[in-house]
């Protein structure tokens, strides 16, 4: 893996040379492609391995999840790329689906509202919603702002949410989302109730403000919040290393007294794992947990420029010639532990399916999908004036723009 | 009924809600919620409903205010009560998340949750950070929450009812120096409601509209101005989204004539939404504005006391008016 | 001179003020300092200027205001852009330092900034937090901070040198929907002021009041109104504070009608306080109001489109006026 | 000292028992008294003993500023208690004083503005002000609102500042002034100056989410900031163990990798020492630094209740019956480690004075303050009418009271 090439080139005489950074320049170049194996082992040996107790029902389901997040990523794309009556968009999750799932895995998502838990994500929301248990066809009609979709065609992808399974939804600002998380917790802790809280975000987010207010509060209050950072190394363009000086985010929050693991996210195993040691310990009172999953998008930031239709992930795309630009080779190095593969080598491994089923399996998805695009793309259009509804619970605010 | 302090008045409210509802959750900074009050028992939230309800932690009132909002989309009434000096920290996630949650949504955000925001203006001395009156303007901007902004104790228990109790979102300001104000207010619950102007004298030659901290400076105006003969109209906006146009219209359909007073500067002050308002609807209206110059309030008492709107003001404009 | 897209032209002016102050500094989040125009060198500030001047951080708008704010206060001379998803973020430390920080001083601080904050409102689907278009208003009612909105990218570029040379803190909303217009834009360093409107058209049976991203559809209305026999004054505030009110109110002095169009919601809309001043200053004006709705915007481009005030709202608006 | 006692009582089921806040009450139980002694002793073995090149005249000094922080805030309370006819309030800095001393012994405070050093202050300024320099009859003039003050009436007590000697100015919010800072020193690095920036913070400042900005981008820029938290244990009425998971708030800067120290507050030489070693290192470009120094306020919060005129300090004061309120043994046990004795006996021990010219000098500096108050008070009052000015370096802006 051509790590170094993923730290922005600069001027030596240019170079912050803060200690932290100079500390994470040489651990980066000493572990190279080594980091996400050393981390595997570490994870394994030190976070309990409670996914020895999931049924393979279960475990047929997660990887169900996996294809569902995969497979909806792909035709999404293909949408993009092909069909110019298509207007929806997304931020893919593709390289990323097993964080949502091993951490869903571990979650109550069904249930009234103090009983189910509930899930906030970010503005790259499909995978967390998929994995949170949201229907399908009406996340798909919603992405393409119909008026049956999830959430009537008013937020489309960066605002999807679905309360029914604890989706508390998608958020498109970086910060606010993981504070307002923790403020779900604190009223879980406040009724007596042993629902938890989980927020996914990304690396992004360690540099906001609200970073330490979540952290810090959540250690205070003790409160029943997991706090899931998928570093998948980049902020749109660029490497998390600009703006942050940990090469482990989780110890960042470690600091705070916050329970921190770092675990490898391409292995829906681990990251269940991680996910059901955090949940227990929220359950039982036992305050925060932060999850660190090292993963990797296969796609751009945002849409599908650099794709083709039919191929997995987008490559060689970078039109402003940005410095900061990940490296193809780093996507390919990382798409050699694709979660889907993984996934499925454990089950054969572990004789819970065969090859044969579990390629039947991701046929049975792939169809699955499909119809929720036919379904999703046929629904009806919304109508103009519904746009002045919803802003209050009821009633609706006059139209302005005629004067 | 009995005569009560504001304060009282408003943790009554919380008070009884809070026993009502034994998930609702109450977030504070500087202020204990503590009042006392003549005759009347100590109403302390910390000591009654504990720790796990009632808390502060540190100077964070974005916390404070994004808490609030996650307890209320996991289905618990909650509410907290900013400190003026942090008034603005959590003008973001109210201004582009909470306010928009329900719409984005298609309708599927609940959010119960009141964020009590301190606005000073009243001291003296305390300049540009600490005397300033102004967040009445940026929160009324704000679509998808209810700002709402008492100017009497009775008012600050119904509203603090009605807000606590509705499913929108609701900004509730609080003008600090109305604080010492006391008045006859009910023992038992009882909303004002979040939409509705109130209409606090009624004259016909002019229309005098003001809200919160303005309100104690017009009334005494309009005593003065009665004196020598001009009936002022008087409305109270007490709701600033959404604004009770009609109020406002009927009365200035009337007198023809409309004076708005605020503490808030000049430029965007709601008297000007007021004036936009009752012009697009009613034609031939003379219109005056008092309010706070451009500028931020200066430390010096003579500086400040001669740039802050009072009742010689409002007296002054309104004779020129009519 | 040469026909320059507007972002060439921002950057020509950064670029220029750079070179001439090498203590100068820029602070960028997502949008590298970069800008190519045909016939034209590439301008790239972070590899000219290096990575000392020219930075990028965290996703963390509230340092990169107060961060030139304080270089400013060290007396370096500094700017940064701020994209539209971070627009509020660093609202607080604008408001209730940065604005307040000359008058609580005395006049002793110095405070040589711009922060460009990227307003967008244009692409439909974007949805609520990602279409707004309503922070025209919030940064308007502060005092001691200069705000303007450039809508052509000769005065993107002028008032761009203006405000990198004033010694007022400058805050320079962009339209980001404007992005795409390109016209005439001289090569050597211009200013417009801080202060002044800017007439577009004379007409003299109305005028038109609007700004930034409202302007283009506004000029356009104004042609098929012209076409029709119905002549427009068309003004582009350009500064929303201070506001140049001499020009509306010379304007409407002579119309006696006044339509003001915004994107930005209708509560509190700069029209609000472009009608205000206009009734406080002449008599017998008739007016009316186009601006978004008081509801967010919504992701469906049906809903979207026919919530946004467009070119025939504005003519038919200005129909019924006249 | 009665050190258990600042812990706020708690119902034991009400308790939030992070890990965190268990080491804190564990590790307060143990050390108690001996906690400031203890650090003291580690600072004193880690930092390198600067002081000892400081001159005679440069001590004496020291000592004098100490004096004049000491003897402003002294007859200022006795202002507010006496004189009806005083309009002027503080924050008192009494108990602090060799804090601000002896960072800013370490500073350049005078030169053009791109030679003198900047400190920022918060809502407690008088005593950052004198050290930095400021004129202090104007300053007094300032602070009772008179036209010729420093900032000619328009900030008074929360809002002052003078540029002339690098004080960037008080600031009445919790939060920004360190970002603030922190673009101050952005600027130095960047114009190649070797200037630095110091902020005085008060512990109320870490639970901020402007914290987390300050440090993470002080350390990714290795800007020349210096961080000096000023820890009194409270911030109002509240301990600020109940906003911070660490005993020494230090802890949470040295994650960054920025270079922390913590220091004796009451000690002007350790004070001296760890600011001088911040100041060497970030005029070399070796970045931020973070000093805490454990401190003590002798009045409460704000202004002087609870005081007696011809008193130093304020007891007893507590209407609201606050449960977390500072207890008054904890109070005196402080005063028994004065940062004007501990001075005064460091000069005499050292032979730079004996204790009949020390007590001289503290003659000499008590009429230069009566004098500073006579000048100020006879200073004329505002012009109403200059409100309007100073919101724009050039013209006024209408008046908008009159309608
Ligand atoms: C406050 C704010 N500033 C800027 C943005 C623009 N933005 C959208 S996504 C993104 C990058 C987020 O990176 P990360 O958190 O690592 O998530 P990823 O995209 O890698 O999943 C940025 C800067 C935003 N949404 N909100
Ligand atoms: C944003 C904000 N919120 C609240 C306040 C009110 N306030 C003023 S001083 C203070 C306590 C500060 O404590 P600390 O930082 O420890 O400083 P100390 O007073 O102990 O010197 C508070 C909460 C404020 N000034 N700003
Ligand atoms: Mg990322
Ligand atoms: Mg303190």
């Amino acid at each position: 893996m051509d790590y170094d090439a993923t730290i922005p080139q600069r001027e030596p005489d240019d170079v912050p040379e803060s200690r932290s950074r100079r500390g994470f320049l040489k651990l980066a170049a000493l572990t190279g492609a080594a980091v996400s194996v050393g981390r595997q082992a570490g994870a394994l040996s030190e976070v309990p391995f409670a996914a020895r107790e999931l049924s393979n029902e279960k475990l047929i389901e997660m990887y169900r999840t996996i294809l569902r997040i995969r497979w909806h990523e792909r035709t999404q794309a293909d949408q993009m790329l092909e069909n110019p009556d298509y207007r929806g968009y997304n931020h893919f999750y593709a390289g990323q689906e097993a964080v949502a799932t091993g951490v869903c895995a571990a979650l109550r998502n069904t249930g009234a509202r103090d009983q189910v838990d509930l899930a906030y994500s970010s503005h790259r929301p499909s995978g967390h919603a998929i994995a949170k248990g949201v229907d399908i066809p009406k996340m798909v009609a919603e992405m393409d702002f119909r008026s049956t979709g999830m959430n009537g065609g008013y937020g489309a992808e960066m605002h999807i949410a679905d309360p029914d399974v604890g989706f508390a939804g998608a958020d498109g600002m970086i910060g606010p989302a993981p504070v307002i998380a923790s403020g779900s917790a604190f009223a879980m802790r406040a009724r007596g109730s042993d629902q938890v809280a989980v927020v996914f975000a990304g690396d992004g987010n360690y540099a906001a403000p609200h970073f330490h207010s979540t952290m810090n509060n959540a250690a205070l209050l003790d409160l029943p919040l997991i706090y899931v950072m998928e570093n998948n190394l980049y902020h749109q363009y660029a490497h998390y290393s600009l703006s942050c000086p940990h090469v482990d985010i989780a110890e960042a929050a470690s600091v705070y007294g916050v329970h921190a693991r770092t675990v490898d996210g391409q292995d829906v195993v681990q990251v269940y794992n991680a996910a059901k040691e955090a949940v227990d310990r929220a359950r039982a009172g036992e305050g925060p947990s932060f999850i660190e999953a090292k993963t990797y998008r296969y796609y751009n930031h945002w849409g599908a420029p650099g794709a083709k239709a039919g191929e997995l992930g987008a490559f060689g795309y970078d039109p402003l010639a940005i410095t900061h630009f990940r490296p193809e080779k780093e996507l390919r190095a990382w798409m050699q532990r694709d979660p889907v593969d993984i996934a499925r080598k454990i089950l054969v491994d572990w004789g819970v399916v065969d090859t044969a089923r579990a390629r039947e399996i991701e046929e049975e998805v792939k169809a699955e999908i499909a119809e929720a695009f036919e379904w999703g793309l046929a629904q009806p259009l919304c109508t103009p004036e519904d746009g002045l509804k919803n802003v209050f619970v009821e009633g609706t605010v006059p139209p302005r723009q005629f004067g | 009924m009995a005569m009560k302090s504001w304060m009282y008045s408003v943790l009554e409210a919380v008070q009884h809600e809070m026993r009502e509802d034994p998930a609702m959750t109450w977030i504070f900074e500087l202020t204990p919620p503590v009042a006392s009050n003549p005759g009347k028992p100590v109403i302390n939230l910390e000591t009654e409903f504990g720790r796990k309800r009632v808390v502060n932690t540190g100077i964070d009132e974005n916390w404070m205010a994004s808490a609030v909002l996650g307890a209320g989309l996991a289905g618990s009434r909650s509410a907290t009560y900013i400190p003026y000096q942090g008034s603005c920290m959590p003008f973001q996630v109210i201004q582009n998340v909470a306010a928009k949650l329900r719409h984005k949504t298609g309708g599927r955000a609940e959010m119960p949750v009141v964020w009590i925001i301190e606005m000073t203006g009243q001291t003296p001395g305390f300049a540009q950070q600490h005397s300033c009156y102004e967040e009445d303007s940026y929160y009324m901007h704000i679509p998808g929450v209810r700002t709402v902004i008492p100017s009497t104790p009775f008012d600050a228990k119904g509203l603090m009812h009605a807000a606590l109790r509705s499913r929108d979102p609701v900004v509730y300001l609080y003008p600090a120096g109305l604080r010492t104000l006391t008045e006859e207010v009910p023992d038992d619950p009882f909303e004002v409601p979040l939409d509705k102007a109130a209409v606090r004298r009624e004259g016909g030659d002019l229309t005098i509209v003001s809200s919160g901290a303005g309100m104690p400076g017009v009334l005494e105006a309009a005593e003065t101005l009665a004196a020598e003969g001009i009936a002022a109209d008087v409305i109270d906006l007490r709701a600033l989204t959404e604004m009770d146009t009609e109020t406002i219209v009927n009365s200035v359909s009337k007198t023809k004539r409309l004076l708005t007073v605020d503490q808030s500067y000049y430029t965007l002050c709601p008297g000007a939404e007021v004036i936009a308002r009752s012009v697009e609807n009613v034609e031939g209206v003379k219109v005056k504005r008092v309010a706070f110059p451009d500028a931020p309030p200066p430390a010096s008492p003579e500086m400040f006391l001669w740039m802050r709107p009072g009742p010689e003001n409002v007296a002054e404009a309104a004779r020129a008016l009519v």
